[in-house]
């Protein structure tokens, strides 16, 4: 019985390493381990799993990349970490060692970039790290030379949020009362720490300030508190689920404050699908520049081709990684990882966010907060970007 | 009193996720891991129907509850009832029904997330309600009100029916029961089935309310197992008082203390309520 | 005078408003078998419960050769040598029938372990009469085999009292009269029973004294003969089969 | 068990031991690192029934510890700047003093109430490290740079292996391991035969909890970066659980029996239905609840039972 199942699965392997010889030759493998499933999965299935159906079936409609006068199509092979750092490991190690991919699209999520950096660094992939954000970044980027990040730092997105603050008080729109919370995991925890020093330093008084668990059902308390607290501006770090919460507490208990922020996934379509025009003039992390026509084409792209909305920010960004991928393969005019790492660090490359570069292998170009105006997501704080909108203040959630 | 209405209000939603799973484990014995997916389910059907044709998450959860119903009747008759039969004892169908339910689950996740992997998040009845000068949501309050009212009709059922008795006298002793003439299968089949129906109500009720995805079961099946064993295993009053007081624990803390202490202090006061009631709030005595 | 070893002064015990044993006490002296008789749920096994230590007094104390033992857990108590027989017999199944007897001799009164322990096993199981089955699944002895097993569990100890909680119940007149030989050598042997029974003819054979209780309370006290000619005894007997 | 048998067993554990040990001489790095999951659960899993399998007490408090370890790690070389094998040393002991704790605080359970308070209690620790780290330890995420390649880990895993069988080995033929099975028995006899249960069972909780704390300080410098609702997730102590059940925890051999098939059956359905992993992996589950009824061990004691016949 054993035996007859080992010369079963002895013929399959063989069977299936001929087929793969038999192809590999002008296919460029390109693989993708992120989370299908667990806390991840629903920020995955938003931003990151349909651009990379996105990216290939328009690199393969257009006859594939080229390399070296050979056009060739990309294959992706894709894996689910079920949002468990060992689990993305172990499939980050078999694209490596067993698909042997050419190429790899970054993980989702700043601990999955960081847990398998090691694994990408050995082998050489160059590892575009868009859902990524740490202050670690020099640090992490002078001991992984194939490693770079485009989505920006903890501080630079906590001091857009500061310098909107400022701008409305400048213009008299607020006064100095700033209500705060935060989720307690690390990208809140972080950004909080970060902020809460500089908020004062900016002579504002933090009048609430407290953090909430992950998964916490109830986010009424928070919005009461704050409520309480008299506030002119509400800033919170939080993620999807407690985002959605806490803007439907706040609308039921009209927090009726002229600047209102959440961070993640305020700029999800689904946002807006749940809470209509009564959203406008809400701040959130991220941004697009809507007016540009490269980004509207690619909107378009985006729905047509997955049937899904993109996102009014971390969808262009991880689409844009594709694009710097597939540009510095033709570019070098090789797979050789090397060659295509040091491509990335030397050149400029054209994307719908525009000309992007990277130095010390990190790009300084991307938009740090957005907001609600007429239905559509905005950027109105960057780095380095153009085309930013200017601030609304929010009048009631109407 | 604001404090207390709003943690009434979670105690509710909290009631409305122990309920089934108390039905299942007190009276069918299973320990159902699978419970909170069936939660998620609902919620999946009612987010899918409104987004569709905007029909009312309410309609959704009288069109779902019977299809619950009988979904977990097959669950239990297929599944679990052969498990039932090769248990030498209960220890034996402890171990078998969690493995055998925690595969269950996997499954559920993985169907689910094949239809729809990204968040279940709409808006119905987000609208502000008052009591005593209060502002609360008024889908929290619907959620309530249809805790209050599947509490009590669970209630009048068990203490006022034939069946329901049986089922009480199935969850006191198994083997009692099949003596004085009950169909212990029987009603074991229709409490597990139960039980899935209201677990999906429950499910389609709270998806007005709170953010969920394909993946996020487990800690409803959780929260779940931590109310239902507070209670005292397979007592529908204990639940609720469980419910009720985890509610209000999580929502004092939040607005007196700190927010980030919420689930501490309740998990905190589940593990002191055990160490002084080792049988749970209302639990029997084990002899 | 002969040494007393067990000594129960004023023991009460109390299940919420329920008194199951009421201000108790009797004496049980060296080499001694003692009965105690009563109706059903007048709290003689509560009474052995409250020796054993599965249960806390309420009030009162009990001492094992004039030190208290009311304060100390089963485990100590099985240490200082009491072993205990069950109500309804609890033989451990997943363990075979030699290392149910061993149980009894590794951690209480005395300790011993590996082959010593294997050796005086045999002895015991052949002694209580299981000879020949210590491989056995537990599971498939007989009602009177699980019996002996428990006892040559609780004599494994090599306990000086030994509480047998109707440990001849149940059993058919062939094994009832080689139950009660089977104490009567232990006894012989030095060791002090007491015995919570309802077959009289046992009583009568074996037993020194006895009390009687009746509602928690002892109502009688003294040789069988005497207390079963004791007109209150038959009083809370009547109805009951003697 | 006879002599000889004990023996034997000890021979063939030795040469499994050496087996393993060259695993990392011929794996490539994607077999490493299967190899290094193995190696994990295999130690979680066999520490876990020590004190789950006799007693029947299932405990899934397993990540609270694990969570201890990674996190200690964590905080101590991010926070306060301390050498990975100082933390190495720590994480272990604060494992075993939380395991003490939670042994006494648990001894009036039993059943279904031990399983939950158990869960309640990672649950309870889980967020308590949340908050202290959001207010008073304080700041960035903890990275754990270190390096150790996935080869040093599996080797120290691999040995830690083998401590816990030689420990496992020793309490089964100690009057420890006795006492457990027939507290698992029945908890009453244990008294009446003078076994005082509560030490016994608090000492092998906190081995285990010893042993847990250890793996996630050992396994840390895998993830690089440390999120405590990662290390923390009460998913690992229900898989511990599964896959101690599933080889079976009647034998010192079982949990290994049920971590290495488990494991690259995963493996294998992540490899080749990636998208629909979760589903395959729930209905292999149930196939293998449905067709192997008594576990791993139990299906191979049956055939060693059939051969043992057909060659006499």
């Amino acid at each position: 019985m054993l035996k007859r199942l080992f010369k079963a699965a002895a013929i399959a392997t063989s069977a299936s390493f001929l087929a793969v010889a038999a192809q590999a030759a002008d296919v460029i493998k390109i693989g993708q381990v992120a989370p299908k499933s667990g806390p991840l999965a629903g920020g995955a299935a938003v931003t990151q799993w349909p651009n990379v159906e996105l990216w290939s079936k328009q690199v393969n409609a257009a006859g594939g990349l080229n390399v070296g006068g050979k056009k060739m199509m990309v294959e992706i092979i894709e894996y689910d970490d079920k949002t468990n750092p060992g689990e993305h490991i172990k499939a980050a190690q078999r694209l490596a060692e067993v698909d042997k991919v050419d190429f790899i699209i970054a993980p989702y999520g700043t601990g999955f970039n960081l847990a398998a950096a090691p694994i990408y660094a050995k082998y050489n992939y160059p590892h575009i790290g868009v859902s990524a954000i740490s202050d670690k970044m020099p640090e992490l980027t002078a001991r992984y030379d194939n490693l770079f990040f485009t989505l920006g730092n903890t501080t630079s997105f906590t001091d857009s949020v500061i310098d909107i603050l400022k701008d409305m008080r400048d213009a008299g729109t607020i006064g100095n009362r700033v209500a705060m919370g935060n989720v307690a995991d690390a990208f809140g925890i972080e950004l909080a720490e970060a902020a809460r020093p500089k908020i004062k330093e900016a002579g504002f008084d933090i009048v609430y300030d407290k953090s909430y668990p992950l998964g916490t059902p109830d986010l009424s308390p928070i919005i009461k508190g704050a409520k309480d607290s008299n506030p002119d501006a509400f800033v919170a770090w939080s993620y999807p689920p407690d985002t959605f919460g806490l803007t439907e507490q706040a609308i039921i208990q009209d927090l009726n404050v002229k600047m209102y922020y959440t961070a993640v996934a305020t700029c999800f379509p689904a946002f807006k699908g749940k809470f209509g025009s009564k959203i406008e003039g809400v701040f959130g992390a991220g941004g697009v520049n809507q007016e540009s026509s490269k980004i509207q084409e690619y909107f378009k792209a985006h729905k047509e081709i997955t049937g899904k909305e993109a996102d009014g920010w971390a969808s262009a960004n991880t689409y844009v990684s594709m694009q710097i991928l597939g540009q510095a393969i033709e570019g070098a005019g090789t797979l050789d990882r090397k060659t295509v790492t040091q491509y990335i660090k030397d050149n400029t490359f054209d994307t719908i966010m525009g000309p992007i570069s990277f130095e010390n292998q990190i790009s300084n170009k991307y938009w740090t907060v957005g907001q609600w105006q007429d239905g559509k997501f905005r950027g109105v704080k960057s780095s380095q970007m153009d085309g930013a909108a200017p601030i609304v203040a929010k009048d009631g959630w109407n | 009193m604001d404090i207390i209405i709003t943690g009434l209000l979670l105690g509710g939603t909290y009631a409305l996720i122990a309920f089934g799973l108390n039905m299942q484990y007190g009276v069918a014995r299973i320990m159902n891991l699978a419970n909170g997916e069936f939660l998620v389910l609902g919620a999946l059907a009612a987010f899918w129907i409104f987004v569709a044709d905007s029909i009312s998450p309410i309609l959704t959860m009288l069109i779902v509850a019977p299809l619950a119903f009988f979904g977990n009747w097959v669950i239990y008759k297929a599944l679990l009832m052969p498990l039932v039969r090769r248990a030498k004892n209960k220890g034996q169908l402890e171990v078998d029904s969690i493995l055998a339910t925690f595969g269950m689950s996997f499954a559920l996740v993985g169907i689910m997330v094949s239809i729809h992997g990204e968040y279940f998040t709409y808006s119905y009845l987000a609208e502000p309600f008052e009591i005593v000068g209060e502002t609360f949501a008024l889908n929290r309050i619907v959620a309530f009100c249809f805790a209050v009212l599947i509490g009590v009709a669970l209630w009048l059922w068990l203490f006022f029916t034939r069946p329901g008795m049986a089922m009480r006298a199935v969850s006191v002793s198994t083997e009692a029961s099949g003596l004085v003439g009950i169909n212990v299968q029987k009603m074991s089949a229709l409490a597990f089935a139960l039980g899935g129906a209201v677990t999906t109500m429950g499910g389609t009720l709270i998806s007005t309310f709170i953010t969920l995805d394909a993946s996020v079961g487990v800690i409803f099946t959780m929260k779940a197992l931590i109310i239902i064993i507070m209670g005292g295993v397979g007592d529908i009053r204990g639940a609720i008082v469980a419910a009720l007081i985890l509610g209000l624990v999580e929502t004092t803390v939040a607005r007196l203390i700190d927010p980030g202490l919420t689930l501490a202090a309740a998990y905190a006061i589940f593990v002191l309520v055990l160490l002084f009631r080792p049988q749970g709030l209302f639990g029997r005595k084990p002899t | 005078m002969v040494a007393t070893v067990l000594s129960v002064a004023n023991a009460t015990k109390r299940f919420g408003g329920l008194v199951a044993v009421n201000n108790l006490s009797f004496e049980v002296h060296q080499n001694e078998v003692m009965g105690i008789i009563g109706p059903n749920g007048s709290g003689k096994t509560t009474m052995m419960n409250l020796i054993s230590g599965a249960l806390r007094l309420s009030e009162g104390s009990v001492s094992l050769d004039g030190r208290f033992i009311s304060t100390l857990k089963a485990d100590q108590i099985n240490q200082r040598g009491i072993a205990r027989t069950f109500q309804l017999v609890r033989v451990l199944p997943g363990l075979s029938v030699a290392e149910n007897c061993i149980a009894g001799m590794v951690f209480g009164h005395r300790r011993l372990w590996g082959d010593q322990a294997r050796y005086e096993a045999g002895k015991l199981l052949s002694r209580v009469g299981l000879s020949g089955k210590e491989t056995v699944p537990v599971g498939s002895l007989t009602y009177i085999d699980q019996k002996r097993l428990e006892l040559a569990r609780a004599l494994a100890s090599s306990p000086k009292l030994l509480l047998l909680d109707e440990w001849l119940a149940g059993l058919n007149p062939t094994e009832l009269q080689e139950g009660i030989d089977l104490i009567r050598s232990l006894r012989e042997e030095g060791i002090t029973i007491i015995l919570v029974e309802h077959v009289m003819d046992a009583i009568r054979s074996l037993c020194d004294r006895c009390i009687v209780m009746a509602a928690g309370a002892k109502i009688a006290e003294g040789s069988p003969g005497e207390v079963l000619a004791d007109p209150e005894v038959v009083k809370v007997y009547i109805g009951e089969d003697i | 068990m006879s002599h000889e048998n004990e023996f034997k067993s000890l021979v063939w554990g030795a040469v499994l031991l050496l087996l393993a040990a060259c695993v990392p001489l011929v794996a490539n790095g994607y077999w490493m690192s299967i190899a290094l999951t193995i190696a994990m659960f295999t130690v979680l899993a066999t520490s876990w029934s020590l004190f789950s399998g006799p007693t029947h007490y299932i405990s899934l408090a397993t990540a609270a510890f694990f969570g201890v370890g990674g996190y200690l790690v964590g905080t101590g070389m991010s926070d306060y700047n301390m050498d990975f094998w100082t933390m190495v040393a720590i994480a272990p002991v604060v494992g075993a003093v939380l395991a003490f704790l939670i042994g006494i605080a648990t001894l009036r359970l039993s059943g279904v109430y031990f399983v939950i308070f158990t869960l309640g209690l990672a649950e309870m620790i889980r967020t308590m490290v949340s908050w202290i780290q959001n207010n008073f330890t304080g700041s960035r995420g903890l990275y754990v740079l270190t390096d150790l390649t996935e080869a040093d880990i599996y080797i120290y895993l691999v040995i830690l292996a083998a401590v816990v069988y030689l420990a496992g080995w020793w309490i089964n033929r100690s009057r420890l391991g006795f006492a457990l099975r027939i507290i698992g028995n029945d908890e009453t006899v244990a008294r009446h035969v003078g076994i005082n249960t509560a030490t016994s069972k608090v000492i092998l909780f906190t081995f285990s909890g010893f042993v847990a704390a250890l793996v996630g300080a050992l396994i840390a410098p895998r993830y690089t970066y440390i999120e405590p609702n990662g290390v923390f997730s009460p998913e690992l102590s229900f898989i511990v659980v599964i896959m101690a059940l599933l080889g079976g925890t009647g034998r010192l051999w079982g949990p290994i029996v049920g971590v290495i098939p488990f494991a690259l059956l995963q493996e294998y359905i992540n490899a080749n239905y990636s998208s629909y992993s979760t589903l395959v992996m729930g209905i292999a589950f149930l196939v293998i609840v449905y067709f192997l009824p008594r576990g791993v061990v139990g299906r191979i004691e049956q055939l060693l039972a059939k051969r043992g016949r057909s060659t006499w």
